[in-house]
């Protein structure tokens, strides 16, 4: 007994354990694992474990033809679907120096604002769920249920589109889209001032989200943490601005920029991101020009040898197409530089010495989508 | 058949023939009313695991929120826990490094239990079937699957729909037999 | 800096780089032996600067493997693409920039996971998409894989 | 003093703050106007997808049991996943020139992921989308349709 009584105890405050978030976890937002070592409650170090939904796009990709190409990039971040094909459209594009038709460019920028005001509120919604306020959820997709409509309308899909090909769209847009979009544009202006009387300024939310996971400029830059999170750390690293595409450096935006670098910035840049989103689209949608929703393209398409790189400000960060083309009908090798992929880095190092529960508030503001990193 | 959902007749119903395979043979009045006052309470409150893996979780999200709203139906709460939950709908890919864990999570669910394959990666690997060296060609290699809902992704009505096959083929469940063991004849890959 | 003076620049700390044919950057093929001196410049360098690496790629040219860097610098605006490339199919290994730029932690795990490519000095080398017990680095291209690939 | 002040500012604030977020749901709860939930097999009748709606790939048959497809093999070449196979007999016609006719055109459902690229690319634009959603089946095999139906011919004029 007395030896028993003198064993030396290690207090639970020294002693680190492990714990395993995932890969079926309500907070991961799909099939991510994260390995916790945690002491007490405070996260020592988190270990990302992904591939639970690793397809082999990019393998798949090799034996592909440019436009079938488009419909598994689809697949990758479906939440900002048309964003993920603008991408190979203007690689395709570029690479073949086609022009397409002004018409094109303003439907598509439309469409991709659209997807991202999309995108954002179904990360609001689940945002919301994480930090306990499940009211967020119910009003976020209620809001973005008019956008699929407006997508449905159009090209027949609520989420995966495919809708954009190379050297335009599949088809034109449906004669009510103007109407539509405006009727929205105005509907969620009054939204969008519901979600921050709702989210806000909550005073919980706000004790759950300022100050915590925090991340200074130079690290997003060494830790490549682009798209509102990078912003979010008052990185300028909008795609839309640095290299513009289609007609972003026609209409005028501002680019969102908060400099605190915690959850709480970046919930807020994501905010008014909507409301830039929404701006654009109004500055575009009163002249859509008339005309072919489609350059003449060769049915079957051929890059030139060569490399090509293009990248695009998807709703998560930077998405980065890397092609080497051989000549031939299929790519010699594509890669996706995956926003999701490369922020999901970050999350180790802003998370150590946080609460476990914070963990969930720090991984749902960088905003993952799973099958964006593990492609 | 009196099997009905909600207002829907029978003949609005699609695979009614696999339907009647499934049927229950007979019994005494006495357990045939135990059978249906059983499978009513189940039918009407088969409670999801939160299970989703890609694209089509986000559709099956859409239907639990306000357009569609799961729970009229009695599917009331996502459960986080297998423990507590009744169906698994497996919405999205199945690639090999998950399947142990989709199994794993099918077996810790408690009996009675079903399984909901929605979208065409889940039925069939679908977009991935081919030149792919990680994907699980069908979840039906690995669990089996009660009710199968093409798409990519199914809209939020058609996994309402399916669902709804879900219940009707609850409604012909029985006591008197041990609910058939889904490996014989049911569990079969497809020649494709 | 205008790409001139980037090009004298990289060849006066590498003269063995090699400039290739691109359109969209400038390109440099590498010796592997010199990445890593090459890359610290790239970083350290108050006038070079280059502290964002945006992508970092594994390719298999058919009888070559290699990775692809792209790097750009975000206040000074100018980027670079550096190429290194191995015939050595069997044991294929580079300098790790982890130290660098901490973002290419996940990528070269990524290429070591589909490439085999193994990189030196790497923190924490290890498959972060496939199973630990997976054969094979199934990028490449002469993998084959009867059981699970079903060719259309 | 102050942290005395700031203690009752903050649950000021937070009740303020809770309120506000309240009010707002308890508008929608007093105002039935804004219900949005679809009561889906309930309103089956008047439930109307969009026109464009891609629900199920079809060949339309005209009534004289005619579809347009000739064959040809583009949208089985052309589909990402493998989803289309057209099985087509060559057969003699009287003049004695060889001409391909479809025998089955079978499509997996299960398969499709809804690209369009098929509808798109056919050159006598024999497929079509249907708007019907239903298809959730108990038996896999039930997904692998033949579109054209049996006894169908080809419309005359279409090479």
């Amino acid at each position: 007994m007395k030896e028993i009584i003198n064993l030396p105890v290690q207090s639970i405050e020294e002693e680190e354990y492990h714990i395993n978030m995932g890969p079926q976890h309500p907070s991961t937002h799909g099939v991510l694992r994260l390995v916790v070592t945690l002491q007490g409650e405070i996260v020592k170090k988190l270990q990302p474990h992904c591939g639970y939904i690793h397809r082999g796009i990019e393998k798949m990709c090799e034996k592909d033809t440019y436009q079938q190409i488009i419909h598994l990039t689809d697949r990758m971040d479906y939440l900002s679907a048309h964003i993920n094909n603008h991408a190979v459209c203007l690689l395709v594009e570029g690479a073949l120096e086609v022009e397409v038709p002004e018409r094109v460019k303003y439907i598509r920028t439309i469409l991709d604002e659209l997807n991202r005001i999309a995108s954002h509120q179904l990360w609001w919604s689940s945002f919301g769920m994480d930090l306990g306020g499940l009211t967020c959820f119910f009003y976020g997709l209620r809001d973005r249920e008019h956008i699929l409509d407006i997508f449905e309308e159009s090209f027949g899909s609520r989420l995966l589109h495919s809708y954009y090909t190379p050297g335009g769209l599949m088809r034109d847009v449906h004669p009510n889209f103007q109407k539509r979009v405006k009727d929205f544009l105005k509907y969620n202006r009054k939204k969008i001032k519901d979600y921050d009387r709702i989210l806000s300024g909550n005073v919980i939310f706000l004790e759950r989200s300022k100050g915590v996971g925090v991340l200074s400029k130079e690290l997003a830059i060494n830790y490549g943490v682009t798209g509102p999170s990078g912003r979010g750390s008052g990185w300028a690293c909008d795609i839309r601005k640095k290299h513009p595409y289609a007609m972003y450096d026609k209409v005028e935006f501002r680019e969102v920029l908060r400099h605190e670098g915690d959850t709480y910035s970046r919930y807020m840049v994501r905010i008014d991101e909507m409301r830039e989103s929404m701006n654009i689209i109004e500055q575009l949608i009163d002249n859509i020009p008339e005309g072919d929703f489609s350059a003449k393209m060769k049915p079957i398409i051929r890059l030139p040898e060569g490399e090509y790189y293009q990248c695009v400000e998807s709703a998560r960060g930077e998405l980065g197409i890397y092609c080497i083309s051989d000549g031939n009908k299929n790519p010699v090798r594509m890669k996706f530089r995956t926003p999701s992929f490369v922020n999901l880095g970050v999350l180790d190092k802003i998370s150590r010495e946080m609460k476990i529960a914070d963990l969930v508030a720090i991984g749902a503001s960088l905003d993952l989508v799973i099958p964006d990193i593990d492609r | 058949m009196g099997v009905r959902i909600k207002n829907m007749k029978y003949a609005d119903f699609q695979d009614n023939e696999t339907l009647e395979l499934f049927e229950k043979t007979g019994g005494n009045v006495m357990l045939t009313t135990i059978d249906d006052v059983i499978d009513w309470g189940r039918s009407n409150s088969i409670w999801p695991l939160t299970f989703a893996t890609s694209c089509c979780g986000i559709e099956m999200m859409a239907t639990g929120a306000s357009r569609h709203d799961f729970a009229r139906f009695g599917i009331e709460v996502y459960r986080a826990s297998p423990r507590q939950a009744d169906v698994i709908v497996v919405a999205g890919t199945i690639v090999n490094k998950m399947a142990p864990v989709l199994k794993r999570l099918y077996d810790q669910m408690s009996d009675p239990k079903y399984v909901i394959a929605m979208g065409a990666c889940a039925v069939s690997g679908g977009p991935f079937f081919y030149n792919t060296y990680h994907v699980i060609r069908g979840v039906d290699h690995v669990v089996p699957v009660d009710v199968y809902i093409p798409g990519c992704p199914p809209r939020p009505e058609a996994l309402l729909y399916g669902v709804m096959q879900l219940q009707r083929k609850i409604k012909l469940e029985t006591i008197a037999k041990e609910r058939k063991t889904k490996d014989d004849g049911r569990r079969r890959t497809i020649k494709l | 800096m205008d790409s001139e003076k980037l090009t004298d620049k990289i060849l006066e700390i590498v003269p063995e780089a090699q400039q290739e044919e691109n359109k969209q950057f400038l390109t440099f093929l590498i010796p592997p032996d010199k990445l890593k001196t090459l890359t610290t410049h790239l970083k350290e360098e108050k006038e070079l600067d280059f502290d964002y690496l945006f992508c970092l790629t594994g390719v298999d040219w058919g009888t070559e493997l290699g990775v692809v860097y792209h790097l750009t610098s975000t206040s000074l605006n100018h980027s670079v693409e550096l190429k290194v490339k191995t015939d050595n199919r069997e044991t294929p290994e580079f300098d790790t920039v982890t130290d660098l730029w901490m973002t290419a932690d996940f990528f070269e795990r990524e290429v070591w996971d589909l490439f085999g490519i193994r990189f030196t000095g790497h923190p924490d080398l290890r498959r972060i998409l496939l199973e630990e017990d997976w054969v094979g680095y199934p990028m490449r291209k002469d993998y084959t894989d009867e059981v699970n690939i079903v060719e259309l | 003093m102050n942290s005395f002040t700031k203690y009752f500012t903050d649950i000021f604030w937070g009740f303020r703050s809770l309120l506000i977020g309240m009010s707002v749901t308890g508008r929608y709860f007093f105002s039935p106007g804004q219900i949005v939930t679809q009561q889906y097999p309930e309103n089956r009748k008047k439930l109307k997808m969009f026109e464009r709606f891609k629900g199920d790939l079809i060949m339309p048959h005209d009534e004289h049991n005619q579809h347009r497809c000739t064959g040809c093999g583009i949208c089985e070449t052309n589909c990402p996943n493998g989803s289309i196979e057209v099985i087509s007999d060559r057969i003699e016609l009287p003049d004695g020139k060889k001409k391909r006719i479809i025998d089955k055109h079978i499509y997996h459902l299960s398969m499709c992921t809804f690209c369009s690229l098929c509808v798109k690319t056919c050159p006598s634009e024999a497929l079509d989308w249907d708007q019907t959603f239903e298809h959730a089946v108990f038996d896999r095999t039930k997904l692998t349709k033949i579109l054209n139906k049996p006894g169908s011919s080809i419309i005359k004029d279409i090479e």
